[in-house]
């Protein structure tokens, strides 16, 4: 187990969790010492209740929005939530702004606040998608011309 | 033909036209705000698509998302429900200019049935009752004589009028010349303009409506009638069909009236034309142009799936029965279980921490709620329909019975307790009952 | 007058009874023993009474127990349901003898259709058509003519025989004199008698069973029929009405033939005649005197409760309707849902973490199970049916894949999956089946 | 138990989670010297699933039978169910041998194994029902010509 001390031990807290994922627990409490954790998953994650339906979805979209107020803390892909640019509307993403040009950016690059990130066209008309912040770009989640879903993470500004 | 419907709606009609689209092998796209995103209707369609944040505007009303989760998807029509887009003709101008099927109606007959004036006019012309009035300013002098065309009781209002002043009724022959001076007095002290006309005053209707479908080419049949009477503040509450009020006669002769109108109209889609009912006539309020929320009862008496007939009419494939071949068979009603308070009818929006629907014979559930569902407090509190069927209005208010014993939905509020109440009720047995006759019976019970 | 049932079974099959009692306002009386005590018709029964421990003997077959219950809450019927005590003729002698209504057949026509040998010999009294045979001996010089008389194939049986020894098949006059010395010389090597007789064989038939309902006093009514040919191991999985293998002429005929024999016969209460059927023929197999699992696609067609005929009759007040009344809409499957892995069928009991049935027109779903039951390992695997109601087998058929996607048992294996498969298959969609297909078909599978 | 000082015994809470399923329990908890556990799962206990139904029962009869497996630990009148002796059939119960005629047995009473304790009549049959084992009768749970089911609590021999 790490050595975080005096910190908090997030791997412990984390091995909890696992196990109160596989166990299908609600709750776990553990005191020992000085030490007390209590993690707990309320009510009924929606991930079990009707686990026979087959719950297809549009592969390209297929990502948990992170906007979803469900389970902020679960979003698939393992990037920081916070740090993603979310999609403002549902559409075509593309990533240059004609077939063949440039893309509007690249990992690795760095944006400023308003620049256009990328274009999600939608009813025929192009969107120009502005960076919200000033940063580096360190992630593009998702293909040029790929549909994309209200709130879909597009790209992560660090 | 259609092959990929996208459903712009939420709640039990999502599930309910996804059910539909399932069962005739079309391919569907579900759109949802975030805070729908569990919803089963979500978990059971081919894709889905988020479409924007909880308030409804910005979703289940943002005609551009909902437009490009079609063209991202490649959906190439669109169910709307009842209620959100379903009677918006702009939302059908655009789904149109985009090349994608709209399942209801033009956008003129929309138009044509979404205003209230208009509806009346063309309801008039195409031959369908509506309430007898003056047709204009009625004159002090000529009151008795139109009166007694219209027969009493009459409603005199101001012709620049709203909101109650300047309406008076008058129940006999003596009571009209005081009645219309006494309504010219208010009208001209609250409007500045004494003209008043005359209409026939409905003391206890019944809410009455006729179920129509269309081909859109001038074929079009009716099937039958709901007696939705039972309201709590213009919401229905229980739906029954057929109506306990009318005889067979009257339900045939109301419904070629209805079904000749919309063939004159040439409508397209299911559709509702909705009258008060008194003493054996009919007056007409509105129509209202998609599905309804009790339209299960109708499929329950008639065997006919009406999301299928919408379907089928939009992809240009016509109606799949004919008039003559239409069975009203047995007594269905419906329970409408909202998330509410049963007494004060407070939303109570929340998780469902145990579900269970009643089964056997005879019984419908349509409901989108599971065990561990949360209700968003975003959206309408209606979370389920009970449907209920017998062979007679006796074997479908003891099966009704029977039926609600079973149902659980616990971890919330609803209005199941209040549908054991009316279950219990001598009027509600004898099918007694106006559109008054709910709130009086909540204000009786309460007091 | 019946004015309370005690409910003698347990499972979907009492919750059944129960919800028809309470829908005809007759008191309930659920039995049960210490493993059923959570059952969900116990919970909703007016009374119940602990009968015994979990053993079947000890308490859903002690007659004594059963008998003491009645007496100790007053029930004037009793209910068997099926299985159990359903078939027992000292049982209705027993309650006869108590003054206690039992709602079925006499105890005499229980035994009469009990004994398989005497229930052939009765049905081909009674006029119904059984497999033609020999009638006893036949002596190899007479064996072409009586063949002949039968018509190919035939099968040959020794008199004294069983278990297949001394029986072969004869598919053409050449095989034949083959088959007969055969079958001699095995006889009487095996049982010391070379006597063999000859009936009709059937190479793949189909199950077909007629269900029909007596007043006890001479009026009987067929209700069509079931196609239950698909089975394993004897135990049906799905049936169907009206069976995909029949048109009208066929279905009134030998319902005409099934109900004029009750009628002669004067029989009381619920009942199925069965035939295998190839070849536009019946052969009659057996009766049993009771209700069966599969009932309700009957009920489904005709829109006839059954068990409310059932309690009618027994009450004596009668059947509720005419022959000429009867309507046959639709189409309908029951899918038997069973706790048991859905490949090697091996049984699965548990507790069920996850119950959620499908909603929607056209689906009834009968079962005691929900969130949080646990199944106990004492009894049979049936832990409820899914009944599915179309305008046309296709629609039926479209109707049960879409329901099958929505039902969620999760804790326990289920035969969920087996109809998944069976609702993708060419045969299934075509109705091409004997009842040898799905025995073929589940070794084909595993293979 | 795997030895994993100072760290958390992941084994045990583990173990805990099976107990918690195995026996349908909701919560335990476990303390011992300075370590403290506590397992829960809001799972769905069998008499929590449907509490909407009404659940009449005849008046009589409407103890629950302590031999019924689900709930041993909560049957009810606070009787110690391991000393009651119960029913062993269904019928109505008869504390004397005839009406008005002295009873069988009285609280306080002691009595011998195999001694008459009441009756149980059913189908027109009057059978006696011995003492199980000797003792004093502490309670007696059902009264004259009350109807008892199979399983309920009849009287208390300690």
């Amino acid at each position: 187990m790490a050595d975080k001390k005096p910190g908090i031990d997030q791997a412990l807290i984390r091995d909890l969790a696992n196990i109160l994922k596989d166990t299908d627990l609600t709750e776990i409490e553990v005191e020992q010492d000085d030490l007390r954790i209590r993690v707990s998953r309320n009510g009924t994650p929606v991930a079990m209740s009707m686990p026979a339906m087959p719950t297809y979805h549009m592969p390209p979209v297929a990502a948990a929005a992170p906007a979803a107020p469900a389970a902020p803390a679960v979003a698939e892909g393992g990037h920081n939530a916070k740090n993603a640019v979310t999609a403002p509307m549902v559409g075509t993403a593309y990533l240059s702004p004609a077939p063949g040009a440039r893309p509007f950016i690249e990992i690795g690059a760095t944006v400023k606040e308003g620049q256009t990130i990328l274009i999600i066209e939608a009813m025929k008309t192009m969107n120009q998608i502005p960076a919200p912040r000033a940063g580096k770009v360190t992630e593009i989640l998702v293909q040029d011309a790929a549909p994309v879903e209200y709130g879909e993470p597009l790209i992560v500004i660090e | 033909m259609i092959s990929k419907i996208l459903i712009a709606n939420r709640g039990e009609i999502a599930l309910r036209v996804l059910r539909a689209c399932k069962e005739l092998g079309i391919a569907t796209v579900a759109v949802h705000s975030t805070a729908d995103s569990d919803a089963m209707h979500v978990r059971l369609a081919d894709e889905s698509v988020c479409i924007g944040p909880p308030p409804s505007r910005e979703s289940y009303l943002n005609i551009h998302q909902i437009v490009a989760a079609c063209e991202i998807t490649g959906a190439d029509a669109v169910h709307p429900g009842y209620g959100f887009l379903s009677e918006n003709a702009k939302f059908a101008d655009i789904l149109e200019a985009h090349g994608i099927t709209f399942i209801g109606p033009t956008a003129e007959h929309i138009r044509l049935m979404g205003d209230k004036i208009t509806a009346k006019k063309t309801a008039e012309e195409l031959g369908i009752p509506v309430v007898p009035g003056s047709h204009g300013e009625v004159k002090p002098e000529d009151a008795l004589k139109v009166a007694r065309k219209i027969g009493f009781p009459v409603l005199i209002k101001a012709t620049a009028g709203g909101g109650g002043r300047g309406m008076k009724v008058a129940r006999t022959e003596e009571e009209l010349e005081h009645a219309v001076a006494t309504a010219r007095s208010e009208a001209a002290a609250a409007f500045g303009n004494d003209a008043v006309y005359m209409e026939k005053f409905l003391t206890k209707p019944r809410h009455i409506e006729i179920q129509i479908v269309g081909d859109g080419a001038g074929n079009a049949i009716h099937l039958g009638e709901r007696d939705c009477s039972l309201q709590r503040r213009h919401q229905k509450v229980w739906e029954e069909a057929n109506s306990p009020a009318l005889n067979v006669e009257q339900r045939m002769q109301i419904g070629q009236v209805c079904a000749d109108a919309m063939k004159k109209m040439k409508y397209r889609g299911a559709g509702t034309i909705e009258f008060l009912y008194e003493n054996g006539e009919f007056y007409f309020i509105e129509m209202n142009t998609r599905l309804q929320v009790e339209h299960p009862i109708t499929e329950a008496i008639t065997g006919i799936d009406l999301v299928h007939e919408q379907i089928r009419v939009a992809s240009g494939a016509g109606l799949s029965v004919k008039q003559e071949d239409i069975v009203f068979s047995g007594h269905a009603i419906e329970c409408r279980i909202n998330a509410e308070d049963p007494r004060t009818f407070v939303p109570s929006p929340g998780t469902i921490t145990h579900f269970h629907a009643p089964g056997g014979l005879g019984v419908r559930v349509d409901s989108g709620a599971y065990q561990g569902y949360r209700i968003p407090p975003y959206y309408d509190s209606l979370i389920g329909k009970l449907i209920v069927h017998g062979r007679t209005r006796v074997e479908c208010m003891m099966r009704l019975r029977r039926v609600l014993d079973e149902f659980v939905i616990d971890g919330i509020k609803t209005t199941l307790p209040l549908f054991q109440d009316l279950i219990n009720n001598q009027d509600i047995a004898n099918g007694d009952y106006d559109i008054h006759w709910l709130e009086h019976h909540l204000a009786a019970t309460s007091a």
